[in-house]
């Protein structure tokens, strides 16, 4: 295999990671921000999991040893390759980052409701969820406070 | 074999609707694309649970025929009432009178 | 038996692929939004169905074809349900159909009322 | 190593992420916030089924009820309090983020060169500690899905710190939009008097079926895809879908606010309370095999799931059934309030909550 089709998974996922990066830099509005920031930690979520698989592999929920299935799994498998890297003669997935990115989409939603919670209060209390325009009015509101001698 | 050619077709579906997705113009057509896509991938996943050999887990594509439901609910109720949280049909006039 | 009945199954795979492509194209293709809400939703249930049946053909018997029951009856019933409700609501809105005469009820503009508002469909 | 089946994998695996990458560039590319958002659902409906061409079942699951139902909604409720308008488009403000990117980009496609190739068996990643817990974890615990043991009893103090997390961010939502004085918006004026009856026969037959979903997600996760986490984002949704039909009003009525954050806080102490069994039979914080004194486990009869040869760890099936329900509960308390915070900041919700 070419190096771009072996590590091809990783050149979407930093593009992915890259598409999330530049709306977080390049939008000014806050809530545009919180989709870049969703999608960026999308593409983490894709970079553990491409680690994650194996080739030939099936999903990480075990078979009973010698069950039909998993005869069938291995089937069209090297029989040195699955006797090598198969768990009682099928070949799984790594779980464990599953386990991490199932968690991280959970609470990764759960902070993105947080995220857009203060935008919202932002946007109650200057009339807007752009920036620059915070920006602006929060530079006037320090200005009138302190008066500039 | 043809269930392989039949997750080719699939995925082809998909991506002409995200393209239906991508040029609008409307906003219906983009929920059309997403709610049609979503019941590709329905079909997608279940189809991909044979192609692999774990038919069993076809709880995933049922959960989707049902998220995505909801989620094109959702969509149409924001672009149509611009909110999430009156009542749809007969009720919104109770709800008008009282709230 | 089995060898006919994987065949049968996989064409009616295909045939639910083939559908599910043909209504994408008339996604893609069609002039206005209801038309293509014609479209999608006629191919999205009978490509389903299709594509359903074909795996319950090829499927070993039990818990598996009872699954894919509860698929076919969940996209039967939420598919047409959703395009209802987009059709609906695009009509309310505004949205006007495209092809032919068509006379709105209530209204009486004579002649093909053309496309007033594809634009931003959102009731003010 | 190739192979029919690997090579169809492989070509799946392409052709998902290409979509992927497309449905980034529009989200980049779209000015208008709602087109935004209805992309990354899509989004969601895409990289899970990617997830499925991984071969993460659970992942898959949780990205599609969350990514595509969860996080939709929750986004669509923050554009309406914000009144998110297309956002405005400086052109030469995003030609540093651009330079920035496309540079990090660049020496991190550099960086990936030393990644080892997609699929390695032999990997660092997939050598050590995974295959450890392929190996053990049905010896160890008995359950089928290594995600769900893996998740919930050898990581369960990971678990309960991440249960711990949404409950925080349930009362964060709750503080920000939840108490004190409502939106000064003023609500739509004029709401269209659309039938909606096929919409609303509909709903009234799927919320039931939904919520039953949810329950058999939550009590199938140790034997199949599935667990506390998928259960609760399931049951959240049911009744946003309620709440979305037959309005706010009448969901809180059904499920109270003050109930909902009731439960998001039970579920964390019915989580730590688990552990706490455990310390008080002799074990450590979360060690399900001390979750019952002996004298109870002798109780258990033997072929309670219908296979008595097999030696079954009883502490540890019924822990992580515990410790699932606790999630479940949070989780899906955590999603409804939020939604609630979201949906409700209106006039409606702070009448429902003094009558209530």
């Amino acid at each position: 295999m070419s190096w771009i089709a072996s590590h091809f998974n990783y050149v979407v996922v930093v593009i992915l990671m890259m598409a999330g990066l530049f709306i977080v830099f390049s939008s000014g509005n806050l809530i545009k921000r919180m989709i870049g920031l969703a999608m960026f930690q999308t593409s983490t979520g894709l970079f553990y999991i491409t680690l994650s698989k194996v080739s030939g592999g099936t999903a990480a929920i075990t078979l009973k040893a010698d069950s039909e299935t998993g005869r069938a799994l291995a089937a069209p498998l090297d029989p040195a390759y699955v006797e090598q890297f198969g768990v009682d003669g099928v070949v799984y997935s790594n779980p464990l980052p599953h386990v991490l990115i199932l968690t991280a989409i959970v609470v990764g939603v759960a902070t993105l409701a947080v995220g857009l919670a203060i935008a919202v209060r932002i946007r109650e209390a200057y009339g807007t969820v752009e920036a620059d325009e915070i920006n602006a009015l929060s530079r006037v509101t320090a200005e009138q406070a302190e008066p500039s001698p | 074999m043809l269930v392989a050619a039949g997750v080719a077709g699939l995925v082809v579906a998909m991506s002409l609707m995200i393209v239906r997705a991508m040029i609008g113009p409307s906003h219906y057509d983009r929920i059309l694309a997403a709610n049609s896509f979503g019941t590709k991938t329905v079909l997608l996943i279940a189809l991909m649970g044979f192609l692999f050999g774990r038919p069993d887990f076809l709880d995933i594509a049922l959960v989707y025929a049902l998220i995505n439901f909801v989620t094109t609910i959702a969509l149409m109720k924001f672009f149509r009432y611009r909110t999430l949280a009156r009542p749809l049909g007969a009720m919104a006039r109770e709800a008008g009178k009282d709230g | 038996m089995a060898e006919a009945l994987h065949w049968i199954g996989g064409a009616l795979i295909l045939a639910g692929a083939l559908l599910s492509i043909l209504g994408a194209v008339g996604v893609l293709r069609f002039p206005d939004v209801y038309t293509r809400i014609h479209a999608a939703s006629l191919t999205d249930t009978g490509g389903a169905t299709l594509m359903l049946l074909g795996m319950g053909l090829i499927s070993p018997l039990g818990f598996v074809m009872l699954k894919l029951l509860l698929v076919w009856g969940f996209i039967m019933l939420t598919s047409p349900a959703a395009a209802n409700a987009l059709a609906n609501a695009a009509f309310g809105a505004g949205v006007r159909p495209r092809i032919g005469t068509f006379q709105i009820m209530g209204e009486d503009k004579p002649g093909g009322s053309g496309p007033e508002r594809s634009g931003e469909g959102t009731a003010s | 190593m190739s192979g029919p089946t690997i090579d169809a994998n492989f070509a799946l695996n392409i052709a998902l992420l290409l979509m992927l990458v497309a449905i980034a560039f529009a989200v980049v590319r779209t000015r208008s916030l709602l087109a935004a958002i209805l992309m990354m659902s899509v989004y969601s409906l895409a990289s899970a089924a990617w997830l499925m061409v991984a071969d993460a079942a659970d992942v898959a699951f949780t990205e599609a009820v969350v990514g595509a139902g969860a996080s939709t909604v929750i986004l669509l409720g923050a554009i309406l309090l914000a009144r998110g308008e297309a956002e405005r488009v400086n052109w030469k403000l995003m030609i540093a983020p651009g330079a920035l990117a496309v540079v990090v980009g660049a020496v991190l496609i550099y960086a990936a060169g030393g990644l080892p190739n997609y699929g390695d068996p032999a990997s660092p990643a997939n050598s050590h500690v995974g295959r450890a817990y392929l190996e053990q974890t049905y010896g160890d615990i008995g359950a089928p899905n290594v995600v769900t043991a893996v998740l919930a009893s050898y990581r369960g103090f990971d678990t309960l710190g991440e249960t711990v997390v949404i409950f925080a961010a349930c009362i964060g939502v709750a503080l920000m939009l939840g108490f004190g004085p409502r939106a000064t918006l003023a609500p739509p004026t004029e709401i269209p008097n659309d039938q909606h009856v096929v919409l609303r026969v509909v709903a009234k037959l799927l919320i039931p079926l939904i919520a039953l979903f949810a329950l058999y997600v939550q009590f199938h996760g140790d034997l199949g895809a599935g667990g506390g986490f998928q259960a609760g984002v399931i049951m959240a949704v049911a009744i946003i879908l309620h709440a979305l039909v037959f309005g706010l009003r009448a969901t809180m009525a059904a499920v109270p606010v003050r109930l909902a954050r009731t439960v998001a806080a039970l579920g964390v102490v019915v989580y730590a309370g688990v552990g706490v069994v455990c310390i008080i039979n002799g074990g450590g914080f979360l060690d399900y095999d001390y979750l019952f004194s002996p004298r109870i486990e002798a109780m258990i009869p033997a072929n309670l799931l219908g296979d008595p040869s097999h030696e079954h760890h009883w502490g540890q099936h019924f822990g992580i059934l515990f410790i699932e329900i606790g999630v479940l509960l949070t989780v899906s308390a955590t999603i409804v309030t939020m939604f609630y915070g979201f949906a409700g900041r209106t006039l409606e919700t702070i009448e429902a909550e003094r009558r209530g």
